[in-house]
């Protein structure tokens, strides 16, 4: 859990993931980062900026708005012995791709008997709080998580998202990054060094002893400001970021459970059919004689990302979200 | 300028092109201002496509839309309050608040919505003229969209499909030169998308649009063989957004010059069509002046209502889900 | 449970589609079908044939291949006043044409503020068992379980396939039906009239004491047949197909996980990040002090369809690996 | 026919085209015997395409194909004993019988797999040609797609992007006049697929399908313009498939006229290609019949390869999925 920070300076999530795409770019002369406005204007959160003029424009360059063609660019460019890294800019837009990615990208290898290999990785920015409405708002790790042949990543802090992604890049297979718009500004501590973190490895963020939360992405941040406020009620939370999704680290979340006896999952998705249905269940399948009270879920209620803030601010998860669910179940 | 167009329709088309960029700019000062909260895209620059085409229009055609949709909606009989509301997020919006700038949208003036998703037109609006042939009504579709969604394989799906079924659907390409921050050449190996019409069986026009009245008449002319079930027509009009792709900055963008920007404002829809209708009496300085001034006046009217009006209650978060 | 069944007759799950659409075409002048290969040809499994020839070209017509504009054709026209009803013939294609069903049908209404309907009924195909391979053979009902906006029925009987396919159109949301290729062939009565299966109620196929399979689609007949095994294990299994998946009959499973104390969940999808995530989660939450042992769930591995019969044969769940996970569960 | 063709490439193709046809003749009756599972589409009738194309390749030429693929693949080199093999689903398939006849493929021979889903193949291709342009090598990526499949999307994407980037891509069209059941004016308002080359800005050639040494000569050309980094073609050949869109009966179908079957047949790529090279004497009626016969043969013994290998073993399944 605690790999070693050799210069730790503190950095932006939005510069770790520069920091990762350069360390990629460097030490992987078959890697190239394609997408829209990646290359020009440097993506539209500014997460490539700088690389145009570092690596020139064989390795970062801007492609139409085509996002089936984007991703066969890097099927194809993969199983021919590149290692692209391929922008979809918000994760909303995998409707636009997904024949790309769930029939081409996920199966190509299986289909062919194991003899292709696509080391592809997908940069995509998700989740709401920014009123950007119900089309560029979206978290849907569960439609992804449920294909064979894909990994998944979902970095939390800047120190995760530059080490997921270079992990991803240097990973043979085909993963996926799912960044998180709302966490871009969060700052933290990431090493100058390439350094990657184990793909399949939770992370534990805090140890505790009466409750296990499992949060994915930018909820880990809520999970521990709603750690400090469970304290106070005698509950001292163990919090859990997966970091991975698929493969899912399923022993570290167990093993937690099996000593504090209860569990939440949160996750900014739409709850209902969401990753944490995946994890609930294996909790009490594996778990089942140790489980103290039903695992409980946060997510998104059942309706797209409304707009408007006053209702924005109501549909994200967060903090309170995650106590008042804590206190239900324990009926405190 | 034509001779068959009347001075009515050049004074409604005017309105259009003011009540749009009138509207647009104060948008934009909101933005900044942090009234209007997400992503704005502003439509100024290209007011004379919208009006251009819309004038030939009724309620009972339809149109859809792009991120970039106010201009649509105002040039379709959008009112100020509802749309200012809806940008603010207010329950009083088109929306309730629940769409935004991006989806903003009025199915009874026949606007099916903004998309957030580039291309997402295209194919809505083939259904919806497809919904009119069904129930053999003649009126059209309009879908707008822009040379970056034209690269978007949900144009190519649409197109062929609105041409194979002669579909009353009118594909109107506003060309600004630029998907967000890439240039046109750096995304389609072609100058004239209407170049792609042919590859379809449909006709395809280009033509200045930044000139209401030459909008005005090649829009009439596809509305024309749409209504008589001739089929769609592709129909490219070259324009530029004075603006940032999203926001309000216009001068010092790394990714045009001021010098491109300046050009294009010389051709300024509104400047140049005040000076022609000045030109032939139809319209004074001083009546364009008052018209500008009584927009001006419901624009102030419009963000008042916005302003005034209760932001939607959290617990309606679910409803609007399902019918 | 019991609907009226008039006047039964023995069909073919394939005839009993052709008879739902027959039905609609017939009680809804603004309902027509649009697919490839639907009208001249019937469907490549034949279920639209002979309604060219009863409709004619304005109710049921051919269209290029193009998913997107297929479903997008579906909401341009339920939007105005038609009611679509959309094929597609894969489940598998839900990639080409996934923001017209995520981005625009689904979230269009709430969008607009609930100033817009959309009654499109979509029809397609899934499921293994004929060597199609891995891009012809999926189940992908946990994509669209998981949007808010859609309803998702999942046929299971002849009776069942006429049944919601006519509710399905009779509803003004979107309703995804969800046919099963390998069910083609099984018959069952099927009523002369039209008639529409409630939508959003579970259907006890089976009732029992001791023990609740929840089975998707086909693999509620694969629950039958493992039921008769399970009987000489003392195992008294009650069986329910939820026919809809969304909006989801909470109520009937949990009543009846509170008299049996034992639940499994089998679907053909990929077990993980599958649907029986979502309704294992939603059990241990609302009957957690019922349960007398873990929540299982029986689905196909995690890998593509496989296209070899011998691999295929083992990648589709059956009776026996539901009885085979029963018996484990019970440590049998 | 042209001067520049050798005779050996004549021979070379002739090979090829039979290769291609006695493997599918078989493959149908392996299928109607029971021993093929799965949908199988034929490529009798296209010979000319594949081989025209593929002689022009190397291993280190990579190629997309379609559903339609087996033709393909004999073309760029293909084995008879591993095809049939995984046509059977056998563990010593190319694809370990985890592919099937929608997804057989073969990397070494540069050929990326046919595809269950229509329309991709193409955006693949632009990926293995950007690899080449990115490699700095001098080969080039073909992808193959049927007349439906010009509908789909991603073959816009792709045709756009390939263009763009002047990519070393062939689009080559296999203009078959149906999609399915569908004929070509039922899903499309245009007779040429070629016509949508200049709407991308690249070039378009239509060629007549049926004849070998014309598809060989056009494809030469745009093989030529693509090395020398002048970019994409759009070659639309014009074809026919002799028998159903999946399995093997050519006559009596409900969608099209068995005089149509036969006008094709009387254009037979082999038949007339045979024709040919015994009148400029460089393949006697007997030599070919040799060459049917020395097919015939391999193709026994791809079969009897394919019978006596053993079915994967089920606790293969989920190996394969990740590298
Ligand atoms: C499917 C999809 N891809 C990408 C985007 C991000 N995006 C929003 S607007 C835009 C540029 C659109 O360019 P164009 O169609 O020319 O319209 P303009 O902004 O110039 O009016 C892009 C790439 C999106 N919203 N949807
Ligand atoms: C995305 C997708 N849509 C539909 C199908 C079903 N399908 C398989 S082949 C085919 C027809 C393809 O026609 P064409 O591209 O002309 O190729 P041909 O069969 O004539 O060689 C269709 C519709 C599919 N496999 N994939
Ligand atoms: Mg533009
Ligand atoms: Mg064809």
């Amino acid at each position: 859990m605690a790999e070693a920070q050799p210069q730790p300076r503190e950095l932006p999530y939005v510069a770790a993931i520069t920091d990762g795409v350069r360390a990629v770019l460097t030490e992987q002369p078959d890697a190239f980062v394609a997408g829209e406005d990646v290359a020009g204007a440097g993506g539209v959160y500014g997460y490539y900026r700088g690389l145009l003029k570092e690596f020139g424009p064989n390795r970062i360059f801007d492609t139409p708005i085509s996002e089936e063609a984007i991703v066969g660019l890097g099927v194809g460019a993969a199983v021919t012995g590149c290692r692209p890294i391929i922008d979809l800019m918000f994760m909303d837009f995998m409707g636009e791709c997904m024949d790309e990615i769930a029939n081409q990208l996920a199966k190509m290898r299986y289909m062919f008997g194991g003899r292709a290999t696509l080391p592809v990785t997908m940069l995509t920015m998700a989740g709401a709080g920014m009123s950007l409405a119900a089309q560029h708002s979206q978290s849907l790790e569960a439609w992804i998580c449920h294909l064979p042949g894909l990994k998944v990543v979902m970095p939390t802090t800047p120190y995760d998202a530059k080490g997921l992604i270079i992990a991803a890049a240097r990973d043979d297979n085909p993963v996926i990054v799912i960044l998180n718009k709302m966490s871009l500004a969060i700052t933290g501590p990431v090493p100058e060094e390439s350094y990657a973190i184990p793909i399949g490895e939770a992370n534990i963020v805090r140890e505790g002893t009466n409750y296990t939360i499992v949060a994915l992405g930018r909820m880990v941040h809520e999970a521990l400001k709603a750690a400090e406020v469970l304290k106070d009620l005698g509950i001292d939370a163990e919090i859990i970021d997966p970091r991975t999704l698929q493969p899912f680290d399923t022993d570290t979340v167990i093993a937690s459970v099996k000593k504090t006896h209860r569990a939440l999952i949160v996750h900014e998705a739409v709850r209902f059919g969401g990753f944490g249905g995946e994890i609930t269940a294996q909790i009490q399948e594996l778990a089942f004689d140790y489980l103290d009270a039903p695992i409980a879920r946060v997510g998104a209620p059942f309706s797209p990302v409304p707009f408007s803030p006053a209702l924005e601010a109501h549909y994200v998860p967060n903090a309170d979200r995650i106590v008042a669910e804590v206190k239900q179940q324990l009926a405190l | 300028m034509s001779t068959q167009i009347t001075d009515a329709t050049l004074l409604d088309i005017h309105q259009r092109m003011v009540r749009i960029r009138i509207f647009e700019e104060t948008a934009g000062k909101m933005m900044e201002d942090g009234k209007i909260p997400g992503a704005l895209h502003l439509y100024v620059g290209q007011e004379a496509i919208a009006a251009g085409v819309m004038v030939h229009l009724s309620n009972e055609d339809y149109i859809t839309s792009s991120h970039r949709g106010h201009g649509h909606l105002i040039a379709k009989g959008g009112e100020y309050d509802r749309m200012f509301a809806e940008l603010y997020g207010k329950a009083t919006g088109y929306c309730k608040g629940k769409g935004g700038s991006m989806h903003i949208s009025n199915l009874e003036l026949g606007m099916l919505g903004a998309n957030g998703i580039v291309g997402g037109g295209p194919p809505i609006a083939v259904g919806a003229a497809f919904s009119i042939k069904f129930k053999q009504k003649d009126n059209v579709a309009v879908c707008f969209f822009g040379d970056g969604a034209s690269n978007e394989g949900s144009f190519h799906e649409a197109a062929n499909m609105a041409a194979l079924f002669k579909l009353p659907c009118i594909f109107v390409c506003e060309n600004n030169g630029y998907g967000e921050y890439t240039p046109q050449a750096n995304h389609q190996a072609i100058v004239d998308v209407a170049d792609r019409a042919p590859g379809y069986g449909m006709p395809g026009v280009v033509v200045d649009g930044m000139d209401a009245v030459a909008v005005y008449e090649a829009a009439g002319e596809a509305i024309r063989f749409a209504r008589q079930g001739s089929g769609p027509t592709l129909l490219e009009c070259k324009t530029y957004r004075y603006y940032d792709h999203v926001g309000v900055r216009g001068m010092g963008l790394s990714y045009r010059t001021d010098e491109e920007v300046e050009r294009w404002r010389q051709k300024d829809p509104i400047m140049n069509f005040e000076a022609r209708l000045a030109e032939q009496g139809i319209l004074s300085a001083d009546a364009a002046r008052t018209i500008h001034e009584q927009v001006e006046q419901e624009v102030q009217a419009g963000i008042a209502f916005a302003e005034s009006s209760p932001m939607p209650d959290p617990s309606t978060i679910t409803d609007d889900v399902y019918a």
